[in-house]
């Protein structure tokens, strides 16, 4: 993908804080609000991908390789499963949420019924969100980065 | 000796968690990444095998995710593993084992070996997620991963036009299919409710939705079994991957097997016996369905291998005639449930399951030595190669004579059990089955004349034996097909006869989970 | 070819009357006939899991399983479309 | 011990391991009752066509395509059929799920 | 009848994604018509959950009265997610083919038959 007009390039640098911020948002109120870890992921993988079809793929891919992109991905990965492991041994099973309950992060037990929101709930989910979040932002980014560098370089060896 | 409940989740995680790490590890060196996959999977094995005589002695065994205590309604994921589902671990490990030793000096010269391997175990992963998991869409999770899994690498040699085209072909065939299963389970899910497998075999009405959701998870998940006629997406992927992932990929496709079976058996198991139009029983009509195809399958299947001329397609196709015979053993099995001949003939359909992975991966793991010795796959042009690689010659022999049911070794012992129950049911069926079997034999001899037999050749008069990681790899499988063929006995009354009484005896899989209700 | 398209044009009709007769015969839309598992999860969801959405804490915490295995596949996808796009030796 | 039963037979490959010893031993005492005519290095060894010149060793080789030249041939009608079916066409394997499953509709769930 | 014109919608769906693919010949075409099925499997699972008069399973400010299932919401979550990364796959397969074929129609890119 080659690079785009200025116009366009300055509105995404623009719009490229707002939306990072509106996905991370989303990330760390997904026990609270609609939304979560995969869709406050994608967001900000959208705004990353937003970046690189302003910028074209060769300018992006001197900033970030896609190989510490995908060590990202498997830290969130191992983060997730470790995570659920970490169940087995504090808790009682494999995916238990040990922390819902306890006097620890993220502990609280929230009144029951319709409340106000609390960011201090929710056991492991807030982590699992946040490790989910981590591998959703770099998976989607470095698949949007190999396809659109991949397909430059290809048709640059065609001419 | 007691073993912790959460073994069963290990058993998928360790995979994972390896697949994970492999990416971080293969940074260091690229032979500790291997080794660092050799016993990841070699730990798995031996979990699998801890948990495969903690089942076979002491039943079923569950494990809930997150909580301790089952609660209703069941909300959590379950995994039920009963004698079934450990009979296809135990396959399944064994080969994913054997291929990665294969693969380090198969695949050395490769580029992207660090995906290799993390898309190897996740594929291992996904496989035993399949047969361990009791819920149905935690079921479906693990199809996308293995089928994911296994299109990457059929498309590993991208460099080739054919094996891209395989992996596409392979992505819509697969991702299709396990589009219609999630519909399947959508529409039990919309009636009852429920997704655990033993919770849903407890509710069935055999309505006209069952009946729907039971037409499309046979339909799709035969068709990733590779059924006549819905397998040619089978010769096109074998033929065109690196024979060390065709070993995985015949594991994988007996976990669709696996699918059918489960899903027939256990999830329809109260629907079976009821009665439809013309007082025909649904078993009768879904055997005989079965059947009719497992009989076009193992024709198509063999009259194709005769005609072909490259070595991988040639045993794809024998792999397909080799899965009609299953489908033969198993539907037999379900028109006769409940009979003496019919339970013999589901036993000799689930022993073939385990000889067949074994002789088409012994085959696959050949064609991938003489491919890696000559670079050459068509078997017109090979010529004399029995000279120079005298240890694959005779490690194709034994695979050639255990695939084609010759006595005394595997194939022969699953055979004659599925020639002479279905001899009862039908005589028709027992000699097609017979004479295709011969045919077989003759396919292979073909292979054996060509390739190995003939003239010294100039080409090939410097083809040196292959490696020993190589060679190990195919002494194991050829050994473990001697000691099957010498004491099937073994082999029946300790791991298949446990799976078939599972498969018979489902109540005993749903009181399990339902007990208490 | 024209046989193949008279038979799928066939085929696809068959199929097509059974998806739409099937669709006929569901529950009505927005009342459900069973509802157990759901209504376990919206009662207990705070209690259990502490959290006030509902969603998340069955993708987390409930079925938790079914979200590793669906961050699996999004690792597999990477992997693998990495693989197909990596730099081979003779290029 | 090592049988399986067929339910209307049995089968054990140490029975039949050991009659096809005593098989092997038979006809190896056979053989070597009869006379030795075999010679190396002689007219014995040629191949003899006719009175034509004989090939190189290279080519004498029967291809895997042709080797089983004479079936193929009697069954062509089968084969051609085979090959209209094998297309190798993506659309075509998705028509084939559909029609299995059109036909599946309409025996189990009518 | 006019309670079940969303499943009707899902069966319509399901149809167009195989029409695509059995009767076009572009592969991405093919691509799009995996992705219709898939959409109309979601819509169903999505369709399945609701509940008549009632509000998103999150008591965030919430106003109160029956609650939308929640099981069928985090099951299409995963069967989305699944469905991008099959999308990234084939896509990325078809570009591939492409380099090799030089054509994206699906009745030539058969040099694997019989």
């Amino acid at each position: 993908m080659s690079e785009m007009s200025k116009i366009v390039r300055t509105i995404s640098n623009i719009a490229f804080p707002f939306s990072m911020i509106y996905g991370l948002y989303v990330i760390a109120h997904g026990h609270l609000t609609p939304g979560g870890g995969f869709q406050g992921g994608a967001i900000v993988a959208s705004a990353c991908a937003m970046i690189l079809v302003a910028f074209g793929s060769k300018w992006t891919i001197t900033k970030i390789k896609e190989k510490r992109l995908s060590v990202f991905e498997s830290l969130g990965a191992i983060g997730f499963i470790v995570l659920a492991l970490l169940g087995l041994i504090f808790g009682v099973a494999f995916f238990s949420n040990f922390l819902a309950g306890s006097k620890y992060l993220f502990g609280t037990i929230p009144p029951m019924g319709s409340g106000l929101a609390n960011i201090d709930t929710g056991g492991v989910l807030p982590l699992m969100n946040f490790a989910v979040g981590l591998k959703v932002i770099a998976g989607l980014f470095v698949i949007v980065l190999v396809m659109a560098y991949a397909t430059t370089s290809f048709k640059e060896a065609k001419k | 000796m007691n073993i912790p409940d959460y073994t069963i989740a290990m058993v998928v995680a360790i995979p994972l968690l390896g697949a994970f790490l492999t990416p971080l590890v293969s940074k260091i060196n690229d032979k500790i990444r291997n080794i660092f996959v050799i016993l990841v999977l070699a730990l798995n094995a031996g979990l699998v095998f801890l948990l495969a005589s903690e089942i076979l002695t002491k039943g079923i065994k569950t494990y809930i995710f997150g909580a301790k205590d089952l609660t209703f309604p069941i909300v959590r994921i379950l995994f039920e593993v009963d004698a079934m589902s450990i009979f296809m671990a135990i396959i399944s490990s064994i080969l994913v084992l054997i291929a990665v030793i294969y693969s380090w000096a198969f695949m050395k010269e490769n580029t992207g070996l660090d995906k290799y391997y993390t898309l190897i175990l996740l594929l291992t992963a996904g496989m035993l997620g399949m047969v361990l998991t009791g819920d149905m869409f935690n079921f479906f999770v693990f199809l996308e991963i293995s089928s994911i899994a296994s299109c990457a690498l059929i498309a590993f040699w991208t460099d080739v036009g054919e094996s891209v085209e395989a992996g596409f072909k392979y992505i819509v065939i697969s991702s299709m299919g396990a589009l219609f299963v999630l519909f399947a389970v959508a529409l039990l899910y919309g009636q009852y409710n429920a997704l655990n497998i033993a919770l849903l075999s407890n509710l069935i009405q055999y309505t006209f939705l069952d009946k729907i959701a039971l037409v499309l998870l046979i339909i799709a998940l035969a068709m990733k079994a590779g059924i006549v006629p819905m397998h040619m997406w089978l010769p096109d992927s074998y033929g065109s991957a690196p024979s060390s992932v065709t070993v995985i990929l015949v594991s994988a496709t007996l976990a669709s097997l696996y699918g059918v079976l489960r899903v027939i058996f256990t999830l329809y198991g109260n629907a079976l016996s009821t009665l439809i139009r013309f007082d025909i029983s649904v078993n009768v009509l879904i055997g005989w369905f079965i059947v009719a195809l497992a009989v076009i399958s193992i024709i198509i299947g063999v009259t194709m291998a005769l005609i072909q001329s490259d070595f991988n397609r040639l045993i794809a196709y024998g792999a397909v005639a080799e899965i009609g015979y299953m489908f033969l053993g198993i539907g037999a099995g379900i028109v006769a449930l409940g009979t003496a001949y019919g339970k013999i003939a589901l036993n000799g359909g689930i022993f073939h399951i385990m000889n067949d992975a074994l002789d088409v991966a012994l085959l696959f793991l050949v064609a991938g030595s003489i491919y890696y010795a000559t670079r050459e796959t068509s078997l017109d042009k090979l010529c004399g190669l029995a000279r120079n690689m005298k240890y694959t010659t005779v490690f194709f022999i034994i695979g050639l004579l255990a695939i084609a049911g010759m006595p005394p070794l595997n194939g022969f012992a699953s055979k004659i059990l599925i020639y002479e129950s279905t001899f009862q049911i039908n005589p028709i069926l027992a000699i097609v089955a017979i004479l295709c079997s011969i045919l077989l034999l003759a396919v292979f001899v073909k292979v054996f004349f060509s390739a190995f037999m003939g003239p010294k050749i100039s080409k090939y008069s410097d083809v040196k034996e292959v490696p020993k990681s190589m060679l190990i790899s195919m002494g194991i499988i050829a050994s473990i097909i001697v000691f099957i063929g010498l004491f099937p006995d073994i082999i029946i009354s300790n791991i298949v006869e446990p799976a078939s009484n599972a498969l018979i005896g489902y109540s005993e899989y749903v009181s399990q989970v339902v007990g208490g209700l | 070819m024209l046989n193949r398209n008279i038979a799928a044009v066939i085929v696809f009709t068959v199929v097509a009357v059974f998806f739409v007769f099937s669709a006929l015969l569901m529950h009505p839309f927005g009342i459900p006939e069973e509802s157990d598992m759901d209504d376990y999860i919206i009662d207990n969801t705070q209690e259990e899991t502490g959290a006030n959405n509902g969603v998340t804490s069955v993708v987390f915490d409930y079925r938790g399983f079914d979200t590793l295995g669906e961050a699996t596949v999004l690792f597999t996808a990477v992997a693998g479309v990495i693989m197909i796009f990596r730099r081979l030796k003779n290029e | 011990m090592f049988t399986i039963e067929t339910g209307s037979g049995f089968w054990n490959p140490i029975i039949w391991a050991i009659s096809i010893a005593i098989a092997f031993l038979l006809i190896y005492v056979i053989r070597s009752i009869g006379k030795k005519e075999y010679k190396k290095d002689t007219e014995q060894v040629k191949s003899f066509l006719s009175g034509n010149p004989e090939y190189e060793k290279e080519k004498m080789h029967v291809k895997a395509s042709n080797l089983y030249w004479g079936f193929t041939t009697s069954l062509k009608g089968l084969y051609n059929l085979l090959r209209k079916m094998h297309t190798g066409n993506t659309s075509d394997y998705v028509l084939w799920f559909v029609i299995i499953l059109a036909i599946f509709f309409l025996i189990e769930v009518i | 009848m006019i309670y079940n014109i969303p499943y009707i919608a899902v069966a319509a769906l399901i149809l167009l994604g195989l029409y695509a693919l059995i009767f076009k010949r572009n592969l991405i075409k093919m691509v799009i018509g995996i992705t219709l099925i898939e959409s109309g499997v979601n819509l169903f699972l999505i369709t399945l959950g609701y509940r008549k008069d009632s509000i998103a399973p999150i008591y965030t400010s919430s106003p109160g009265g029956t609650m939308a299932f929640p099981v069928p919401q985090a099951l299409t979550l995963t069967s989305i997610v699944i469905g991008v990364a099959v999308l990234a796959l084939m896509l990325s397969l078809v570009v591939h083919i492409y380099r090799h074929y030089a054509t994206l129609d699906v009745s030539k890119i058969r040099r694997l038959k019989e």
